[in-house]
C-alpha cells in the first residue's frame, strides 16, 4: 500500500486512483455499481490554486480513494446526485473552502455551518475569495 | 391544505443537541423534514494548525464526549501507523478495554435517552442508575468520568492493577444483571413496541446506498462492523457482529441493546486475557505522507484522514464521523411519520451532533 | 341544605380541597421519585412551585392568555364549588368543560407552533374524556335514578359494586385529566416531550399559577367523581381514592408516552365497550 | 286584534316582496325593508300577548283557501318549468307526481269542515315565529349593506338586489304562515314556497356552480315534498281532516296513521337536510351569507324539525319514536365529525346546523316533556346564535375575501369586534350557562334512559366542541406586538351583529322565564305529559325530576369571572411582551419568525388539525349515507 | 400485568428497596484514588520550566521566568493531566477534589521564587526531550 | 402578609427550575447535566425539574462554546426568561471556550453574549460540581430577593 521514496525514512503515502472532472461521475456510477458505498469526501487544500478532492469508497471493509485534482476558482461536479449522502460533505465543504459544487441536491450555499460573520473559507491555508455559488 | 410549520431545535428539551429541523407536518404528520446545522460547529479539524500532533489527541477526544476515547484510539491508531510505531500488546488491550467500557456507557445513555424519547422516564432512569457503574469504573481507572483522556501517541498514560481488574468484573457483573433485569421491557413491553415497531423504516437498500453506518447499517440488515478489522486487540477477541433485519427504529434499539451486552462481554474477554508488559512506548519524530483510520464507535465507523508535512503541525486532519454519515439517512426517514415519533426517529440513528459538525 | 353547610362547603371547595391535592401531587411526585428509586422533592414542593411562579416577572406573548388562564380557573373553581354544594352531576361536567375550553383558547391565541400544537392535542383529550365522564355520570343516574349527587349519598351499598366497570372507565379520564402517561400527549409535568410543554408552553410566570392551581381544581373534582363510587363509609373512601392513585403513579411509571392517534382509539373503544357492557347490565340486569 | 297581526305576519311580505321586485330604488328598497321588519318584528312580538288563539277559516273576512290553492300549482309548475328548462329528470318526475297528486288531493279531499281553525297560535308555533321574524329581520336589515358590497365586488352591472330582497321577505311570510297553519294542505303549499325561495336564493349568483347546487337542493327538497303530499293524501283519506289539530287528538290510538306520519317526517329530514341529505345544505352555502343565515340555518331548515316537534304527539311512546330519536342522534353525531375535517368557515356551519337539528329532532323522538322543551329551546337559541355566527362570517368574508378558517386566524388585529362577537357566538353554542348548552344538557338528561342514544350524544356533544372552541381560538391567535386596527363598519352591518349577540346573551339570561311563560305550557298541553315530569323553574333554577340547572346563579357567577378576567386582561397590557417560544431560533429583528436552514427567515404557521383520514368527508361520507339510510329504512318500517 | 408492562415487577421493586440517591451535598462520597480534581502547583517545587505551558493542549498555563509567577487560566484547563505528567519536578498535580464553582472570572496566579541555577538546565533537559 | 412574602421568598430557592441549552458542547458536560437528574444524583430533591422552555425556567444551564450560530440562540432564550434568572456556565468550553478557543468558528465563553452568575470548571465538571454550582446559584436567588 504504502510505497517508499527516496527520503531516510519511508513516507506513507495512500494508495489513490486519479480520475478528473470529466470522467469523475462515470467511475462513482462504475464503483455504485459494482457495490461499493461512499464514505466520504476529503478536501485537501494543496495551494493557491487547487485542492485534492479524495472520495473514498467502502466494500467489505475494503476501501477504495479517489483523487482529483480540482481548481478552486471553478465549481466541482456534485456526486450527490448519484449518491444522496454526498450532499452534506459536499455542503461542508462548500463551507470550508470555499469550492463550489454543480447539482448539489439541497444547497445550503456557504452556510451550512457558518453565519455571515465568519462566512470567508476558514479552512483554506491560503486565502480565495469566496463566490456564492449558483 | 394548510400547513403547519414548527422550527423543531435547536434549544429543545427531547434532542440534547442543538440541530435544527424544520417540519412540516399535517394533522401531525410530517410532510417535508428540512434540517439545519451549525450550531456546535467549532471547526476543530482546523485546530491542527496551532496544536501539534500530541496536543492533537486531546482536541479529538472533544470532538465527542460520549466516545471520546474512541475518537482519540483512532487518531493514535492511524498516526500510528503511518508513523510505524508498534504499541505494545498490553496498551492494545487497556485501549479496548477502554473502548468497549465506552461502548457500554454510550449504548445505555442512548438507550436511556430513546426511552424519554417516548416518554418513558422510569426505563430511562433506570438506565441511566446502571451507566453510573460504567461511569464509576471510568473514574476509578483514568481519573474522569467522561473524557477519559488515556490515550497518547504510542500506547496509553494508566494501568490497571489486578484488584481493579477484579474490581471492574465484579462491577460487570452488576451492569449485565441489572441490564438484563430490564430486558423485558426494553425488547417486549407492550408500550415500547407501539412506539418503536416499524417507526423509521429504513430498508437494507436504503442504509447501504445513503452510506449509514454503526447500528443504523446492521439495525437494516447488513453485517458490517470496523471491529473486524481487528485493531487493537480484537483480533484476539471473539464476537460476532449484532445483525438485525427490520430496519426500524426498534431493529435499531434492539441492535443496540445486544451490542451492550456484547461490549461487556468483550471488556471481559480482554481483562481475561490482558498480558503482561510496557503500556507505551516513546514517539519520535513527526508525521510525515498520508494515512487513513478506521475504527468502530458506538455509533458506527470513524474515519480519520491525515496528512502531514515533516513539521510537529499535521497538514490536514479530517474526521468523517458515524453521525455524519447517518444524517442523509435520518432525513429519508422522516416524512411520513407522525410528529410523536420525530424524537424517536431522530433518536433512533444515536446523532450525536458535536460529532458531525466538529 | 343549610346556609352553614353551604358555608362550609364553600370552604372546604376554595381551600380545604386544592390544598389537599397539593399535598397529593407532592406525595405523588414523591411515591414516583422512589418507584425510580430516587429521593424526590420535598412533600410541598407543588407548594413551592406555585409560590415561585406567582413571584416571578410576568412576561406574555398575547394578553388573551391572561384572560383565558383566568376564566380556566373560574371553570375549574365554580365546577368544584357546585360539586360540593351537592349540584347536578351533568351540570357540573359541563361546567369543568368551559374552563378546558379556556385553556385551549388561551394556548391557540398565540401564534406559537408548540403552543397551538398542544392546543389541539388537549382538544383530542377532551374528546377523548369527555364522553366518558358523560357515560359515568349516565351510569350514577341509571343506578341512583338522579344525576345530584344527593341521591348518591343516599345510597346503601357503594356505587362501586353496581358499576365496577365504569370505575375503570372513570380511571382512564383520570390518567388523560392528571397528564399522566400514556396520556400525557398535550402537555406532562417534565418537559421530555415533542412538543416541550405542549398546551402550557405559552403560559408563563404567574399565570402559569394560575393554570396549575386551575388544574389542581380539576383533579379535585376528578377525585370527587370518584369518591362517589364509596359513598358510604369513609374509611373504604380514602382506600378506594389511594388505591385508585396508586395504580396510577403505576401506570404513569410503567408505559410509554403514546401517541393521540391510540388514545382516541383505546379511549373511546375501551371506554365506551366497558360503559356498555356495565349500561347494559345495570339496565336489564 | 290577533287576525290583524296574522295578516301582517303572513300577508304582508307576500305585499312587500311584490314591492319591493317591483321597485328598483335603492332607497325605497331600503325603507321597505326596514318597516317589513319593523312590522314583522312588532306583531311577532306582539302575539305572545296573546294566549292560545285558534282563527277561523277567513282571515280578516277573507276566505284564502281558494288563492292558496291556485298559487300552489302556481308554484309546482314554476318548479316543473325550471326542471324542464334544466332538462332535469329527477325534478320533472318529482314535480310531475306533486301536481297529479295535489290535483288527486283537490278533489277528493272533504270539504272544510266548518269551525275549525285555520291558524292557531300555540306556543310552539309563538316561538318560531319569532325566530323568523325577529332573527329573520335582523338578517335582512344586514343584507342591505351586504348585498351592496356584494354586488360591487362581484362588479354586477344591473343590481339584481330586488329580486333577492323580494324572495328573502317573501320568504319570512311563507315561513310564518308555515308555522302558524293548522292545515296540512296548507302547511303543503308554505313547505313548496319555502323550497321554491331556497332554489331561487341559492342560484342568485347564477355561477355554474350555484345553478348546479340549487338544482340539487331543489329536487332533494321535492322528494321531500312528495313524501309530504302522499302522507296528506293519505291521512286525509283515512281520516277525512287534514286539520293538524284534529290529527294529533286522534293519533295517539290510531297506530295505523304512524306510517303517514312517517312520510311527514321523511319531508321534514330533507327539509332539515338531516344525513344522507345533507349535501344540498352544504351545496346552498354558495348562496349569499344572509341567505345561508336566514333559509338554511336560522329558519327554513327549522321547518323540518318544526315538523317532527309538531307531531311528536302522535307517535310518543312507540317503537317508531326511537328511531326518530336515533336518526336525529345519528346524524348530531356524524355531522359534527364531519364538520371537524371541514376548513371553509360556512361549511363547518352548515354541518353544525345539520347536526343541531339532528339533536332537536333527538329530543323530538325521545319525545318526553324536558326533552320537548329542550328541542324547542334548541330551536330558539341556535336559531339567534347560528345567525349571529352566519352574519359574521359574511362580514369576515367581504373584509378578507375569504371564508377559509385558516385565513382567519389572527382576525382580531384586523376586525377587533367581529372578532370577538364571533368568539361569544361560538361559546354560546358550546359553553353554560348559555341557552345552547341548557339544551343539550336538558336532551342528554332527558335521554339517559336510553344507552346507545346516550352515547351517541356524549360523543358528538364532545366532538362539537371541537370544531367551535378551536375556531375562537384561532380568531385570537395574533403576535403581541401586531398592531390592532380599529374596525369601522357601517351600523346597519354592526347593529344586527351586535342586536344578535345581545339577543343571545339576554335570552339565555332569560331562559327560566321564557321558560315558563312559553315551553311550560306548550309542553303542559301535550297529550302525554304527566304534570308531576314536567320541569319547573324557581329563583332561575330550572328543575327537572332528576336534576337541575341554575341558570342565573351560573350567570351571576359567569358575569364575576368574566369581570374577573377583563380586570387581568387590563393588567396584562403593562406586562413585558415576548415572542412566542420557537426554539430560541427566533430572528433578532422578529421574534415571531425563525432563522431556518438556507438562511431563511420562516413564519411559523399552525394549521388546525382536520383528521382528514378519520373524519374527513372522503373517509366516512359513504359509511354515515349508508347508516342514515339504513336507520330512516328502520324509522319508515317503524311507522308499519 | 407483568407480561404487558413488565416494568411494574423492576418499579415495585425500587419501591421497596434501597434508593440509588447519594444525597450529595450533605454526604460527600470519597473520591476515586485517581481522580483528576483542581490543578495544583506546588509552587516551592516549581522550577519555572515552561514544559507544562508548552504540553498544555488547551494553552492554559503560562509561565514567567523572570518574575517567578506561574499563572493558569482555570476556566480554560480541561484537566487531562498531561502537564503533571510531563512536569519534571512533579510539582503539578490534580487534586483529587473537583475545582470550586465561583461566581466570577479568576485566574490561579502563583508567586514562587525561580531558583536561577536550575532555570537553564531544565530548559535545556526540556529541548532536548523535543 | 409577611407570612406570604416570606413563603414566595422561600419558594424560590426551593423550586428551580431549569433550562438546559446544549451551545455547541462535546456532549460531555450535557450528559453530565443530564446524569444529575436521574436517580443517583437526583436534583428533584432540590425541586429543580428539566423543563425545557426559557418561558417557565429559572437558571440557565449553558454548556459548551459559544460560535456565531448558536450565540443568536443562546441570546434569544435568555431574552425570554423572566426575572429573577440565573444563568450557570458549565465546563471549560462554557467558561472560556477550553480547546477549542482558537478554533476558527468559536466566538469563546458564555458571558461574551450574557452575563453569568456561576461558572461551573471542569471537563466535564463531575455532577456534584453542577449541583454545586446550582446551589450557588440559589444563593444568588436569595440574595436578590
Amino acid at each position: 500500500m504504502a510505497e517508499a521514496k527516496t527520503t531516510e525514512k519511508k513516507i506513507p503515502v495512500l494508495a489513490t486512483q486519479a480520475v478528473e472532472n470529466d470522467n469523475l461521475k462515470a467511475e462513482i456510477r462504475r464503483l455504485k455499481s459494482e457495490g461499493y458505498r461512499l464514505v466520504t469526501l476529503t478536501c485537501v487544500d494543496l495551494d493557491e490554486e487547487h485542492v485534492d478532492l479524495l472520495y473514498s469508497f467502502d466494500k467489505d471493509l475494503e476501501m477504495v480513494h479517489l483523487r482529483m485534482q480540482q481548481p478552486k476558482s471553478t465549481p466541482a461536479p456534485s456526486i450527490s446526485d448519484i449518491l444522496f449522502g454526498a450532499f452534506l460533505v459536499e455542503n461542508e465543504i462548500q463551507d470550508q473552502f470555499g469550492i463550489c459544487f454543480d447539482g448539489l441536491v439541497l444547497n445550503f450555499e456557504n452556510y451550512l455551518y457558518l453565519e455571515e460573520e465568519v462566512a470567508r473559507t476558514p479552512f483554506c491555508k491560503y486565502s480565495v475569495i469566496r463566490k456564492d455559488a449558483q | 391544505m394548510a400547513k403547519t410549520i414548527i422550527p423543531f431545535g435547536p434549544q429543545h428539551p427531547v434532542l440534547p443537541e442543538p440541530i435544527h429541523l424544520s417540519l412540516t407536518v399535517e394533522d401531525e404528520i410530517v410532510t417535508q423534514a428540512v434540517p439545519a446545522l451549525g450550531y456546535v460547529h467549532r471547526g476543530l479539524e482546523k485546530l491542527c494548525d496551532i496544536r501539534d500532533y500530541h496536543h492533537m489527541i486531546q482536541v479529538v477526544e472533544r470532538v465527542c464526549g460520549i466516545c471520546s476515547k474512541i475518537h482519540a484510539m483512532c487518531y493514535c491508531h492511524g498516526l500510528e501507523e503511518m508513523m510505524q510505531v508498534e504499541v505494545p500488546p498490553r496498551a492494545k488491550y487497556l485501549r479496548t478495554i477502554w473502548s468497549e467500557l465506552h461502548r457500554v456507557h454510550s449504548h445505555l445513555l442512548w438507550l436511556g435517552l430513546f426511552a424519554d424519547g417516548f416518554g418513558f422516564e422510569a426505563l430511562f432512569y433506570q438506565l441511566w442508575k446502571i451507566r453510573e457503574r460504567v461511569m464509576d469504573i471510568n473514574e476509578a481507572t483514568t481519573g474522569n468520568r467522561v473524557i477519559v483522556s488515556v490515550n497518547v501517541m504510542g500506547g496509553v498514560r494508566k494501568d490497571l492493577s489486578l484488584e481493579q481488574i477484579r474490581w471492574i468484573l465484579s462491577e460487570l457483573e452488576l451492569v449485565e444483571s441489572e441490564l438484563k433485569a430490564l430486558e423485558s421491557t426494553i425488547l417486549d413491553d407492550y408500550t415500547v413496541k407501539e412506539r418503536t415497531v416499524g417507526k423509521g423504516m429504513l430498508t437494507k437498500e436504503q442504509a447501504y446506498d445513503l452510506g449509514a453506518a454503526g447500528p443504523t447499517l446492521r439495525g437494516s440488515g447488513i453485517a458490517q462492523d470496523c471491529r473486524q478489522l481487528n485493531y487493537a486487540a480484537f483480533s484476539d477477541l471473539e464476537f460476532e457482529p449484532v445483525v438485525e433485519y427490520d430496519g426500524d427504529s426498534y431493529a435499531r434499539s434492539k441492535v443496540r441493546y445486544r451490542e451492550t451486552l456484547q461490549s461487556i462481554d468483550l471488556v471481559r474477554q480482554a481483562l481475561h486475557k490482558l498480558p503482561d508488559g510496557e503500556i507505551n512506548v516513546k514517539v519520535k519524530g513527526n508525521p510525515e505522507g498520508e494515512g487513513v483510520a478506521r475504527v468502530e464507535q458506538p455509533r458506527g465507523e470513524l474515519f480519520y484522514y491525515f496528512k502531514g508535512n515533516g513539521t510537529k503541525h499535521l497538514e490536514r486532519l479530517r474526521i468523517r464521523t458515524p453521525t455524519f454519515a447517518n444524517i442523509p439517512p435520518l432525513a429519508a426517514m422522516l416524512p411520513g411519520i407522525e410528529l410523536a415519533d420525530v424524537p424517536v426517529v431522530v433518536l433512533s440513528i444515536d446523532p450525536c451532533i458535536s460529532c458531525t459538525e466538529r | 341544605m343549610t346556609s352553614a353547610q353551604v358555608f362550609l362547603a364553600l370552604i372546604a371547595a376554595l381551600f380545604l380541597a386544592p390544598l389537599a391535592v397539593g399535598v397529593l401531587t407532592g406525595v405523588d411526585r414523591r411515591i414516583t421519585a422512589r418507584m425510580q428509586s430516587r429521593l424526590g422533592p420535598p412533600i410541598l414542593q407543588p407548594f413551592y412551585d406555585i409560590g415561585k411562579l406567582l413571584g416571578k416577572e410576568p412576561m406574555l406573548a398575547n394578553h388573551w392568555l391572561a384572560f383565558c388562564s383566568f376564566l380556566y380557573l373560574a371553570g375549574a373553581v365554580t365546577s368544584v364549588v357546585l360539586f360540593f354544594l351537592q349540584a347536578d352531576l351533568l351540570l357540573i361536567f359541563f361546567v369543568q368543560a368551559v374552563g378546558s375550553v379556556f385553556l385551549v383558547i388561551g394556548a391557540l391565541t398565540v401564534p406559537s407552533p408548540y403552543s397551538q400544537i398542544g392546543a389541539h392535542r388537549e382538544l383530542l383529550q377532551i374528546i377523548a374524556y369527555e364522553p366518558l365522564l358523560i357515560l359515568v355520570i349516565v351510569g350514577i343516574f341509571l343506578a341512583t335514578g338522579s344525576f345530584k349527587i344527593e341521591a348518591v349519598y343516599a345510597m346503601e351499598q357503594p356505587l362501586l359494586f353496581k358499576l365496577p366497570l365504569l370505575f375503570l372507565v372513570l380511571g382512564i379520564a383520570l390518567t388523560i385529566k392528571l397528564r399522566k402517561s400514556p396520556f400525557d400527549i398535550s402537555a406532562s409535568h417534565h418537559a421530555h416531550q415533542e412538543i416541550v410543554r405542549g398546551v402550557y408552553t405559552e403560559y408563563s410566570g404567574p399565570y402559569l399559577a394560575i393554570v396549575e392551581i386551575a388544574h389542581w381544581f380539576e383533579i379535585v373534582l376528578i377525585l370527587c367523581l370518584l369518591s362517589l363510587f364509596w359513598s358510604t363509609g369513609v374509611v373504604g373512601l380514602v382506600l378506594l381514592l389511594g388505591i385508585t392513585y396508586f395504580v396510577e403513579i403505576l401506570v404513569d411509571n410503567t408505559t410509554s408516552r403514546m401517541t393521540w392517534r391510540w388514545m382516541l382509539g383505546t379511549a373511546w373503544i375501551t371506554g365506551i365497550t366497558f360503559s356498555l357492557i356495565n349500561l347494559l347490565w345495570l339496565y336489564y340486569g | 286584534m290577533p287576525d290583524t297581526l296574522l295578516f301582517i305576519l303572513v300577508v304582508v311580505p307576500f305585499i312587500a316582496a311584490l314591492g319591493l321586485y317591483a321597485l328598483r330604488i335603492e332607497s325605497l328598497r331600503m325603507v321597505l325593508v326596514l318597516a317589513t321588519a319593523v312590522l314583522l318584528t312588532g306583531s311577532s312580538l306582539a302575539l305572545f300577548s296573546h294566549e292560545t288563539v285558534a282563527f277561523s277559516t277567513t282571515l280578516l273576512g277573507v276566505n284564502p283557501q281558494p288563492l292558496i290553492v291556485l298559487l300552489d300549482f302556481v308554484v309546482l309548475f314554476i318548479i316543473l318549468a325550471v326542471g324542464l328548462s334544466a332538462k332535469h329528470r329527477l325534478i320533472i318526475y318529482l314535480a310531475g307526481a306533486q301536481i297529479v297528486l295535489l290535483a288527486i288531493f283537490k278533489l277528493v279531499s272533504p270539504a272544510e269542515a266548518t269551525g275549525q281553525a285555520m291558524f292557531l297560535v300555540d306556543p310552539l308555533a309563538k316561538l318560531m315565529v319569532f325566530v323568523v321574524s325577529v332573527v329573520g329581520s335582523v338578517i335582512i336589515l344586514h343584507a342591505l349593506p351586504y348585498m351592496k358590497n356584494h354586488e360591487e365586488h362581484l362588479h354586477l352591472t344591473t343590481s339584481r338586489q330586488p329580486q333577492f330582497f323580494a324572495v328573502m321577505v317573501l320568504f319570512l311570510g311563507a315561513m310564518n304562515g308555515l308555522v302558524l297553519t293548522n292545515d296540512l294542505g296548507n302547511f303543503y303549499f308554505f313547505f313548496e314556497v319555502t323550497t321554491l325561495c331556497s332554489f331561487l336564493l341559492i342560484r342568485h349568483d347564477l355561477t355554474d356552480e350555484a345553478k348546479a347546487n340549487s338544482l340539487r337542493a331543489l329536487w332533494i327538497n321535492s322528494l321531500g315534498g312528495l313524501a309530504l303530499l302522499i302522507g296528506l293524501l293519505w291521512i286525509s283519506l283515512d281520516l277525512g281532516t287534514v286539520n293538524i289539530q284534529q290529527i294529533l287528538a286522534q293519533t295517539p290510538e290510531a297506530a295505523f296513521l304512524l306510517l303517514p306520519i312517517g312520510l311527514l317526517c321523511f319531508a321534514g329530514l330533507t327539509k332539515a337536510a338531516q344525513l344522507p341529505f345533507q349535501s344540498w345544505l352544504l351545496g346552498a352555502m354558495v348562496a349569499p351569507t344572509p341567505t345561508s343565515a336566514l333559509l338554511h340555518s336560522a329558519t327554513m331548515v327549522k321547518a323540518g324539525v318544526y315538523l317532527f316537534l309538531r307531531f311528536s304527539p302522535a307517535y310518543s311512546g312507540t317503537f317508531f319514536s326511537t328511531t326518530v330519536a336515533f336518526v336525529g342522534g345519528f346524524t348530531f353525531l356524524a355531522a359534527a365529525a364531519l364538520a371537524i375535517s371541514q376548513s371553509n368557515g360556512k361549511k363547518i356551519l352548515a354541518y353544525s346546523t345539520v347536526s343541531n337539528l339532528g339533536l332537536i329532532i333527538a329530543c323530538a323522538g325521545i319525545g318526553t316533556p324536558a326533552a320537548i322543551a329542550a328541542g324547542m329551546f334548541l330551536i330558539m337559541f341556535h336559531a339567534v346564535s347560528k345567525a349571529l355566527i352566519f352574519l359574521c362570517v359574511g362580514t369576515i368574508e367581504q373584509r378578507i375575501a375569504s371564508r377559509d378558517i385558516e385565513d382567519m386566524r389572527g382576525l382580531y388585529a384586523i376586525m377587533p369586534v367581529t372578532a370577538i362577537i364571533t368568539v361569544l357566538g361560538a361559546l354560546t353554542m358550546i359553553l353554560p350557562p348559555f341557552g345552547m348548552l341548557l339544551g343539550k344538557w336538558m336532551a342528554i338528561e332527558a335521554s339517559a334512559h336510553n344507552i346507545l342514544l346516550v352515547i351517541i350524544l356524549a360523543l358528538g356533544s364532545a366532538i362539537t366542541v371541537l370544531y367551535w372552541a378551536r375556531w375562537a381560538g384561532l380568531l385570537m391567535s395574533y403576535p403581541f406586538k401586531g398592531r390592532i386596527y380599529p374596525e369601522s363598519q357601517p351600523a346597519l352591518t354592526r347593529l344586527p351583529l351586535l342586536g344578535l349577540i345581545g339577543g343571545a346573551l339576554l335570552l339565555s339570561f332569560y331562559a327560566p322565564a321564557i321558560y315558563n311563560s312559553l315551553i311550560y305550557p306548550a309542553i303542559s298541553a301535550l297529550p302525554l305529559a304527566m304534570v308531576d315530569t314536567v320541569p319547573a323553574t324557581s329563583w332561575g333554577i330550572l328543575v327537572l325530576d332528576r336534576g337541575s340547572f341554575p341558570v342565573i346563579p351560573l350567570f351571576l357567577v359567569a358575569a364575576l369571572g368574566l369581570f374577573a378576567a377583563i380586570y387581568f386582561y387590563k393588567l396584562a397590557g403593562k406586562v413585558k411582551p415576548t415572542g412566542p417560544y420557537l426554539s430560541g431560533a427566533q430572528t433578532p429583528d422578529d421574534a415571531s419568525a425563525y432563522a431556518g436552514p438556507l438562511r431563511q427567515s420562516i413564519i411559523p404557521s399552525s394549521s388546525n388539525y382536520y383528521l382528514e383520514k378519520i373524519f374527513g368527508e372522503v373517509a366516512i361520507n359513504r359509511w354515515v349515507n349508508t347508516a342514515a339510510i339504513v336507520l330512516i329504512l328502520l324509522m319508515l318500517g317503524g311507522g308499519l | 400485568m407483568f407480561k404487558i408492562t413488565p416494568m411494574t415487577k423492576n418499579i415495585l421493586k425500587n419501591l421497596i428497596t434501597k434508593k440509588s440517591t447519594r444525597p450529595y451535598p450533605f454526604v460527600i462520597r470519597e473520591p476515586f484514588e485517581e481522580s483528576r480534581g483542581e490543578l495544583y502547583n506546588d509552587i516551592d517545587n516549581c522550577i519555572f520550566c515552561s514544559t507544562c505551558a508548552r504540553k498544555c493542549p488547551s494553552q492554559c498555563i503560562t509561565v514567567d521566568k523572570e518574575k517567578g509567577i506561574w499563572t493558569c487560566d482555570p476556566f480554560v484547563c480541561v484537566f487531562c493531566g498531561t502537564c503533571m505528567e510531563a512536569c519534571p519536578t512533579h510539582c503539578l498535580h490534580h487534586k483529587r477534589t473537583w475545582r470550586p464553582v465561583s461566581g466570577q472570572r479568576e485566574m490561579i496566579e502563583m508567586q514562587g521564587t525561580p531558583p536561577k541555577s536550575k532555570k537553564k538546565a531544565a530548559a535545556k533537559k526540556e529541548e532536548a526531550s523535543g | 402578609m409577611n407570612m406570604l412574602s416570606k413563603f414566595l421568598q422561600t419558594s424560590r430557592i426551593k423550586s428551580p427550575w431549569v433550562l438546559h441549552f446544549d451551545c455547541g458542547s462535546c456532549n460531555g458536560c450535557d450528559i453530565e447535566t443530564l446524569a444529575v437528574l436521574t436517580p443517583v444524583y437526583d436534583v428533584e430533591r432540590f425541586g429543580i425539574i428539566n423543563v425545557g422552555n426559557p418561558k417557565h425556567a429559572d437558571v440557565f444551564l449553558v454548556t459548551g462554546t459559544v460560535n456565531h450560530r448558536n450565540k443568536k440562540v443562546l441570546k434569544n432564550l435568555y431574552d425570554q426568561m423572566p426575572q429573577p434568572r440565573a444563568v450557570i456556565a458549565i465546563g471549560a468550553c462554557g467558561l472560556s471556550g477550553g480547546v477549542f478557543r482558537d478554533a476558527p468558528n468559536v466566538v469563546g465563553g458564555v458571558d461574551k453574549v450574557i452575563p453569568v452568575d456561576v461558572y461551573v470548571p471542569g471537563c466535564p465538571p463531575k455532577p456534584e460540581a453542577i449541583i454545586d454550582g446550582v446551589v450557588k446559584a440559589l444563593e444568588l436567588f436569595a440574595a436578590k430577593s
